[in-house]
């Protein structure tokens, strides 16, 4: 969707999870809403009709009682680096992938609220407002500067947090730089990440902590099989872990009411 | 003949009427010369109008600036008088409408145009700096963005020599021209 | 001329035609469409100038710190502060959104301090033989505790209660731990300062002892299942394998599991031993491990004015008579441990009793008061943090206030201290200085992430730096001293046929609880709702998960509502069935209702509603 | 959309997109156009009341439209292609050429009591023409039709001076329910009016004394006799009782016999408006 | 009193009898009026659509409604491109339902967009590779199509048509109409197809992930041809209903199995075709995708049973019926297997757009089960109940059928043929 660019430097950031140092503490979760203006739920809202650009899922190996071991896997948007599902369905160009970051953008001013976008995303990793922000009073006062509150009736997800790519940015620019040196821009949830196992960093650099965890044997993607070669890592020691990037098991019939 | 009058009834409404109605219109709190001050205080517009350290841009002076100056005043006309009782003195900041202020979920860098771009503050502010008089700030009655930045007329921001406009369009012109990136977030939030 | 319909019809369509020519419809249009970014009820963040300020978290006793993003002074949000040697950069979900709890809507606004103050003096007059005035401080260590303290002993009757210490008062070393043997301690959600806990994780071996999957218990190196109810009995039989046989048939493990893990905590010592409940027979364990003095370690006190020294002692609430307290002051502006007011109840005499709570919200003890005065919240508050629970070095650090707090706040320790007739003075600046004067220990600030000896500051320079963002740490630990209490609640020897805590079911609250919400404070910020609310994450507040099994024999069907009970009483929840939740436990979030009857041992159980 | 607008990209996919959506729009929109031209040229050339026609007599039923020779048993299958106007008709030509004069014995005929005169045309909308000394004609309803409307409830005469032209509308007459158009057997211009109780209800200055598409002579039998088939089952199509065809003559006013019977569509029948 | 608005020669109940036939219906529609308000109002929260099942009973009642609106265009490119003149009887019908079914559809999903005030934006700033562009562009155009071809059926109203100029526009327009018919096709065929292709493009779906000719997926081509195939199905199927309900004759049998066999030939090339693509779906994209097709049908209650109930039982067998002369000559079995005809597209929309949502895709998620809730139902209501409505006074006013008046008469004629014989 974007015409020429300077040579700009081209950078594609990426992220990696260690799921064996996450601890579900929802740090990250919270951070992003901050960060983002995600206003705190409508009384009406669910698990189904929140907004949580990150959401930490609880995932368990299936066992039954002592057998059963759980990891916790954050799901935010993958930003799926290829035939990224998205962004060629939406009917009016409010999606897009940054060709100078490879962020898959959302625009919610340019949305229509078709959610088509939703539907074609396999990682559910985008919401919807079903209505409109509401903060309780006063509340507004903390929200942050950098981005904008979206409307109801449009689709967000996360973006790298960019506001702080956009701040980054003016701090290069003010320090007389067009690029942003390594690690003068993480996203909140990375930041927040009391156990550190979220790591950010720019995929085409192979010292960035995300291009080593993607060499990784123990690293994989969530349906990679689909090839949107998604741009979130994560890794895991336990092999049953590992299988989560899998496609869904067959229910066997008994369901968790939880997670 | 019925449609003719009809036709030209609609359009002088359209034309004449309509850009009146649509905006709303209020004066700006102080009477400020922008001509005066670049004469006898500051010859620059960043005297005034400063980056923080931090590189983010103040935009308008804060009272404190103005008052460094005008703690008591320096001339003896009524707009002085009244800037001193009804700010100065009472240490109230001026309620000034910015002509210039983005919508929300626009991302402008200052810093990055002035410093990177070697953009001339002239260039999309226009001869503000020149002004005598500051004219009343217009607002766009349903979409409340600012005249200057939503509501160029159709042809004023594309003619020679006019005020770029603070459009999007023409910031996208602007960065294509440069050949500069556009994706939606750069310049949105 | 006539008018036709024919003609005013045409000159409709003339003028829709025309109209079609000029701008105002293409306007309306896309202003229509422009409005809808901005439309009423969508707040504008203000704008302003961007600035870090330090403090430190007062949520919990943790006191992490954090760099608070400010936009033309108001906190925007936080973070934690790079390099601090304890909090190492971290902050919890509660702790990330501090910054929002003075916009809580439920949050206290309006008391009546001159009325609790005139039924104070009235009830302080009236006190007779054998009653007394109390304060209640939930978190103890605060210079406004020894304010309390200070007041109490001005006071004749007065007594300064806190919840009892955990592990007897001593702190924990992480650092020095290879083995940790958790029995139900939620290590890794909550318990200590996350930052350090993260940081020691990768040195020392988790095992996880505890009925069911916790988070800890996900994350252990090892998990070992046991029933609920019956940590005691493996911490005594680590302790005396003689006990193994017994202790295998109460835990469920088998008893070559329990020998292997007495042999590897003494094997990969140092080791540690912590349990959710503080039992005494885990700190016996640790006492037989030879923790003491490595993992274990008696924490310095932080050092206070000499005048401040006669001051009442610390009691428990269970060590007050039965219907004698006739004033009390509940101090919850600061969040602690929490009692269930049933226990607090029955110590107050039965004739009109005076409870004064200073709260930011009625959800806590405010709701059995007479009166509440409300108070100012983290992080509009000024308050030091006493050293957290894993700092083996004495800790100063002050919770700045950011935010102005709003008017009519009303500061409890002045309150008491004028009930009390003393002078509370500048307690936090005259405790500083004494700090100061010591001259030991190094202060670390948060801006330039520097620490500096003590000695080369200045006293006005040190408190301008604790004001700013900065903690002291005071010198090596002392060596170990039996302290208050210690010989009373480390037990030598425990009689060998008792587990001496739940082990059998009791049939009147067959349920054993277990909390899942670290820190359970009475209210936080609103945006806690994405863990419970917009994500399944965590339970909401006021929900307990429970086996099928287990609800089905309560009488509940399906997520319901239901009603659970306990010693102090009984409100009402909303139950989920878990099959992940063994048979004969209570996986419960905290909320007010929650916390006000249930203590730290709680056995409870649930009725359909 | 545009190329000058935010987000439009010269790509293959937009400019096969986008061309085949202008295409679109430019085909209806041309469409129409078109058709409004037309419509304004057929307007100006005073067209409407022959579309109006040609409109009605398509919607004829097939078995309605049939040639004036296939009454007179001529052929045994035709459906007229020039809606009644026989005057372009080459087939008509040639038969009427090829015929044998019309020998009229008597002045009129007499059908289930119906005077049908022979001194007249008569047109297959009930109305007939009769030349007048002057080189003017008179128009007025056949005995059959006069009988349907009986006695009219108003009747909407054309000023004197206006135009009719063939099948195009002369007057309107209102029964009951009905509201009949009543078709012109001739063009010409209306000199004078007249009324259901006038021996006449047009005068009218003809452009061409060209008669060609009336019927006449022999043709007159079967016609009527066709007619009358076509008002029994128009008749029967609602609900009213077949009296006719039991060999009754027609009453003065048929429709006071047939109280429950819907006028309108037995008069729309019979007078050949859709 | 509205007797002079009604085609002469036709009999229509009385005022009162209509009044009470649309009263229902215009309190259906009030109430789903209301609904539609309520959503547009205070939000899509009034939906019980959620994250998860971003789409819901609105986008398949328009994606089921818009297959069955086909018999518009298809009738129509039978009778102005193929000449097929049989069908002139009803294609004003079909021209109506076609109307109904899109503006219906158009005004479900201006109901369903979030931000309705931004409806412009899609053509605007199309992005020319979204199936949804190309759907709101050729339904926008088809519909303006439809209104197009609807005008002259408006314009040959008895009342309208005293007005010179209504009559005569009308008349040339209906000379162009092949022109529109034309375009028309044209437009249904892309906008069916990106219908299809909606789903079948969804890289990240699996469930509705097809391969298939250059950006075109499979189903882009199956939606085309079960549309087609469906459509004169629905003309048939409401022609009888309209038949039964004014208890009238208004076509006669031969245009009605016409209408018949044209459904049921396509309807059993469709039904091969749909096979062939399972069975390439089942074997090689799927599991290409990651995904063993088998574990779709094992989330109960969506089981094989909807696989085979959709391309057998609701597809096979009515095409064999429509294909076999004899059964297609009894009313009973050509309605039914018209009915079981439209019945198996609207489930295969359902499976579409319902199905694809509640599989789960992510292995530790769930399958979703989804209830509409009553704002959603009423919306739902609103658009049938606007259907009928629209059709109704379109029977009533307009001359839908042309050849009722002449079967009205021919019967008549039937009913009095030995009287004739006697006579003549």
């Amino acid at each position: 969707m974007i015409a020429a660019n300077k040579p700009n430097k081209i950078a594609r950031y990426g992220m990696s999870i260690d799921l064996d140092r996450c601890t579900g503490c929802g740090a990250c979760m919270v951070a992003c809403a901050v960060e983002n203006n995600v206003p705190p739920a409508h009384e009406g809202a669910t698990a189904r009709k929140g907004i949580t650009w990150i959401r930490v899922f609880k995932v368990d190996n299936g066992e039954e009682g002592p057998a059963r071991r759980s990891v916790f896997v954050p799901v935010l948007c993958q930003q799926c680096g290829e035939d990224t599902p998205c962004v060629h369905v939406c009917p009016q160009q409010a999606v897009e992938v940054d060709p100078a970051t490879g962020i898959v953008g959302q625009m919610p001013e340019r949305c229509l609220g078709c959610r088509y976008c939703m539907a074609a995303c396999p990682y559910h990793a985008r919401f919807f407002n079903w209505w409109d922000p509401q903060w309780p009073a006063g509340m507004e006062k903390t929200l942050n500067p950098d981005v904008a509150p979206r409307m109801r009736g449009v689709v967000e997800k996360c973006n790298f947090c960019h506001g702080r790519w956009h701040a980054a940015k003016e701090r290069a620019a003010a320090a007389g730089k067009s690029e942003i040196e390594a690690g003068a821009y993480v996203p909140a949830c990375v930041e927040s990440c009391p156990t550190g196992a979220i790591r950010f960093g720019d995929l085409k650099d192979a010292a960035s902590e995300p291009a080593v965890a993607a060499k990784d044997a123990h690293s994989f993607r969530l349906l990679e099989k689909l090839g949107t070669e998604p741009k979130i890592y994560y890794h895991s020691k336990r092999d049953w872990v590992r299988q989560v990037a899998a496609a869904p098991k067959p229910p066997n019939g008994k369901e968790n009411a939880r997670g | 003949m019925p449609f003719l009058a009809g036709a030209l009834a609609a359009l002088g409404a359209g034309w004449v009427g309509f850009p009146h109605a649509i905006y709303k219109s209020r004066p700006q709190p102080v009477d400020f010369s922008h001509k005066v001050h670049a004469e006898k205080a500051g010859t620059k517009c960043e005297d005034c109008h400063a980056f923080r350290e931090d590189g983010t841009f103040a935009g308008i002076p804060s009272l404190s600036t103005c008052a460094a100056c005008h703690a008591a005043p320096m001339g003896t006309t009524a707009a002085e008088k009244n800037f001193i009782d009804a700010y100065v003195t009472p240490n109230r900041e001026p309620d000034w409408a910015s002509y210039a202020q983005q919508p929300e979920n626009v991302f402008f860098s200052h810093i990055t145009h002035v410093k990177l771009g070697q953009l001339k503050c002239e260039q999309c502010h226009g001869d503000q700096g020149a002004s005598d008089k500051l004219r009343p700030y217009q607002v766009d009655r349903i979409s409340g963005y600012s005249r200057d930045i939503w509501g160029r007329t159709l042809f004023q921001s594309k003619a020679a020599g006019a005020v770029p406009g603070m459009k999007m369009d023409d910031c996208v012109d602007c960065h294509r021209k440069q050949g500069l990136s556009h994706s939606c977030l750069d310049c949105h939030k | 001329m006539q008018r036709t319909r024919r003609d005013i019809l045409l000159f409709m369509g003339g003028g829709a035609a025309g109209a079609m020519l000029t701008p105002a419809p293409w306007r309306l249009v896309t202003d229509a469409a422009i409005w809808s970014e901005n439309w009423p009820g969508i707040p504008r963040p203000a704008r302003g100038e961007i600035t870090a300020r330090y403090t430190n978290c007062a949520l919990c006793p943790a006191g992490c710190a954090v760099r608070a993003r400010c936009v033309a002074g108001q906190p925007v949000s936080l973070a934690g502060v790079a390099g601090n040697p304890l909090s190492q950069g971290a902050l919890c979900a509660f702790g990330l959104t501090g910054h929002q709890l003075p916009y809580h809507p439920q949050r206290l606004k309006q008391g009546t301090p001159e009325e609790a103050a005139a039924a104070v003096r009235g009830a302080m007059a009236k006190c007779g033989a054998g009653e007394s005035v109390a304060v209640l401080d939930l978190a103890p260590g605060r210079a406004a505790s020894w304010t309390y303290r200070r007041a109490m002993a001005a006071v004749a009757n007065g007594v300064y209660l806190a919840p009892p210490p955990p592990l007897g008062g001593a702190a924990v070393n992480l650092a020095k731990a290879r083995t940790v043997l958790s029995l139900g301690a939620p290590l890794l959600d909550g318990w200590g300062t996350p930052g350090n806990v993260h940081a020691a994780r990768a040195n020392f071996r988790l095992i996880q002892a505890e009925p069911w999957e916790s988070r800890t218990a996900a994350l252990a190196d090892e998990w070992l299942p046991i029933r609920p109810g019956s940590e005691a009995a493996l911490a005594l039989a680590l302790k005396d394998p003689k006990t193994a046989p017994s202790a295998a048939q109460a835990t469920g493990l088998t008893e070559k599991q329990i020998l292997d893990l007495a042999n590897e905590l003494t094997a990969n010592g140092p080791a540690l031993v912590l349990s959710a409940d503080d039992l005494p027979e885990a700190l016996a364990l640790n006492h037989a491990l030879g923790a003491w003095g490595q993992t274990l370690v008696a924490r310095p006190e932080v050092p206070v004015p000499d005048a401040w020294k006669k001051a009442a002692p610390e009691r428990v609430v269970a060590s007050v008579p039965d219907n004698s307290i006739r004033v009390l002051f509940i101090d919850e502006s600061v969040p602690g441990s929490h009692i269930p007011w049933g226990a607090i109840e029955k110590k107050l005499v039965r004739d009109n009793p005076v409870v004064v709570a200073f709260a930011w919200t009625l959800e806590g003890y405010g709701r059995h008061a007479q009166f509440t005065l409300p108070t100012a919240v983290y992080p509009e508050l000024t308050s030091d943090i006493p050293p957290a629970i894993d700092s083996p070095a004495a800790t100063f650090r002050i919770s700045v206030s950011l935010v102005a707090p709003p008017a009519g706040m009303a500061d409890p320790s002045a309150f008491i201290a004028k009930a009390a007739g003393i002078d509370a003075g500048n307690a936090l600046q005259e405790r500083a200085d004494a700090i100061h004067k010591s001259g030991r220990g190094t202060l670390f600030t948060y801006a330039d992430g520097k620490s500096t000896p003590l000695k080369d500051i200045k006293p006005d320079a040190f408190w301008k730096s604790l004001n700013e963002g900065a903690t002291w740490l005071g010198g090596a630990e002392e060596p170990l001293t039996r302290r208050r209490g210690d010989a009373e609640e480390i037990p030598g020897e425990l009689p060998s046929e008792a587990p001496r805590l739940r082990v059998s079911a009791s049939d009147t609250f067959p349920l054993l609880v277990a909390f899942t919400t670290p820190t359970p404070a009475t209210l936080s910020s609103p945006l806690m709702s994405k863990l419970y609310q917009d994500s399944d994450l965590r339970m909401a507040p006021n929900t307990a998960a429970l086996h099928p099994d287990t609800a089905r024999a309560s009488g509940i069907t399906g997520a319901s509502r239901a009603v659970l009970e306990t010693q102090y009483g009984r409100c009402a929840i909303g139950v989920i069935p878990d099959e992940s939740v063994p048979p004969g436990m209570l996986e419960v979030a905290a909320g007010p209702e929650i916390l006000d009857i249930c203590g730290a041992f709680t056995r409870a159980k649930v009725v359909a509603a | 959309m545009l190329p000058w607008n935010y987000g439009f990209h010269w790509t293959a996919g937009t400019m096969i997109f986008m061309g085949a959506f202008y295409t679109v729009v430019v085909i209806v929109a041309s469409t129409l156009v078109n058709a409004a031209l037309r419509s304004r040229r057929a307007l100006r050339t005073r067209q409407a009341e022959r579309i109006r026609w040609a409109e009605d007599f398509h919607d004829l039923p097939a078995r309605d439209r049939q040639c004036r020779h296939v009454l007179t048993g001529e052929f045994g299958y035709r459906e007229c292609p020039n809606a009644f106007d026989c005057r372009q008709c080459e087939t008509h030509a040639k038969l009427v050429a090829s015929a044998a004069p019309d020998r009229i014995s008597e002045p009129e005929e007499d059908i289930f009591g119906m005077a049908f005169p022979l001194d007249r045309v008569y047109h297959r909308g009930h109305t007939w023409v009769h030349s007048e000394p002057d080189g003017t004609v008179t128009v007025g309803l056949d005995d059959l039709g006069r009988r349907l409307l009986g006695e009219p409830d108003r009747v909407d005469l054309p000023q004197p001076g206006g135009r009719v032209s063939v099948n195009g509308t002369a007057w309107h007459a209102h029964k009951r329910n009905a509201d009949v158009r009543i078709l012109s057997p001739v063009d010409g211009e209306i000199v004078a009016t007249g009324g259901p109780d006038a021996p006449w209800y047009l005068r009218i200055r003809p452009d061409r004394m060209d008669f060609r598409n009336l019927l006449g002579g022999h043709e007159i039998r079967p016609w009527v006799m066709r007619e009358m088939e076509r008002l029994q089952l128009a008749l029967s199509a609602e609900g009213a009782a077949p009296t006719l065809a039991d060999g009754g003559v027609p009453v003065q006013d048929i429709a006071a016999v047939y109280p429950q019977a819907d006028w309108d569509a037995v008069c729309g029948e019979m007078f050949l408006e859709a | 009193m509205d007797r002079e608005f009604i085609t002469r020669g036709v009999k229509r109940c009385s005022g009162g009898k209509f009044l009470l036939w649309i009263l229902p219906w215009v309190a259906m529609l009030i109430f789903g009026l209301y609904s539609a308000g309520l959503c547009l109002v205070k939000g899509l929260n009034q939906t019980n659509m959620d994250n998860r099942f971003a789409f819901g009973l609105w986008i398949f009642l328009d994606l089921t409604v818009i297959a069955l609106g086909a018999g518009a265009f298809f009738t129509g490119f039978l009778l102005y491109i193929l000449k097929m003149k049989e069908l002139r009887a009803v294609i004003n019908s079909a021209v109506v339902i076609g109307v109904v079914c899109y503006s219906g559809a158009m005004c479900a999903l201006a109901v369903d967009v979030g931000q309705p005030l931004r409806f412009w934006f899609t053509f605007w700033y199309p992005n020319v590779h979204s199936m949804l562009t190309e759907v709101t562009f050729c339904i926008t155009c088809y519909l303006t199509v439809l209104m197009i071809e609807y005008l002259p059926i408006v314009l040959k109203n008895r009342k309208l048509r005293d007005v010179p100029e209504f009559l005569v526009f009308e008349h040339e327009l209906h000379k162009l109409i092949y022109v529109l018919a034309g375009v028309g096709t044209f437009l249904s065929f892309f906008h069916q197809g990106s219908l299809g292709g909606l789903y079948g493009v969804l890289r990240g779906r699996p469930f509705a992930f097809r391969e298939g000719l250059a950006i075109w997926p499979s189903t882009f081509f199956l939606f085309i041809l079960s549309a087609a195939a469906v459509g004169p199905s629905f003309v048939l199927l409401t022609t009888w209903l309209v038949e039964k309900i004014s208890k009238k004759r208004l076509v006669r049998p031969e245009a009605m199995q016409m209408l018949g066999r044209i459904s049921g030939l396509l309807l059993a090339v469709y039904v091969l075709l749909k096979t062939i693509d399972t069975l390439v779906w089942i074997n090689r994209t799927s599991p290409g995708n990651g995904f063993p097709a088998a574990q779709y049908y094992a989330w109960h209650p969506f089981g094989t049973w909807i696989l085979f109930t959709e391309i057998a039982l609701l597809g096979m067998v009515p095409a064999l019926i429509l294909l076999t002369p004899k059964l297609r000559a009894r009313t009973g079995w050509l309605v039914s297997a018209a009915a079981m005809a439209c019945c198996g597209v609207a489930l295969n929309r359902f499976v579409q757009t319902v199905q694809t949502l509640a599989v789960p895709t992510l292995s530790f998620d769930k399958f979703m089960t989804y209830t509409p809730s009553w704002q959603e139902v009423g919306t739902f209501l609103a658009v049938l109940a606007y259907g009928v409505l629209v059709y109704s006074f379109s029977f009533r006013y307009f001359q839908l059928f042309p050849d009722e008046r002449e079967l009205k008469l021919e019967v008549a004629q039937v009913e009095e043929e030995p009287a004739l014989v006697g006579r003549y």
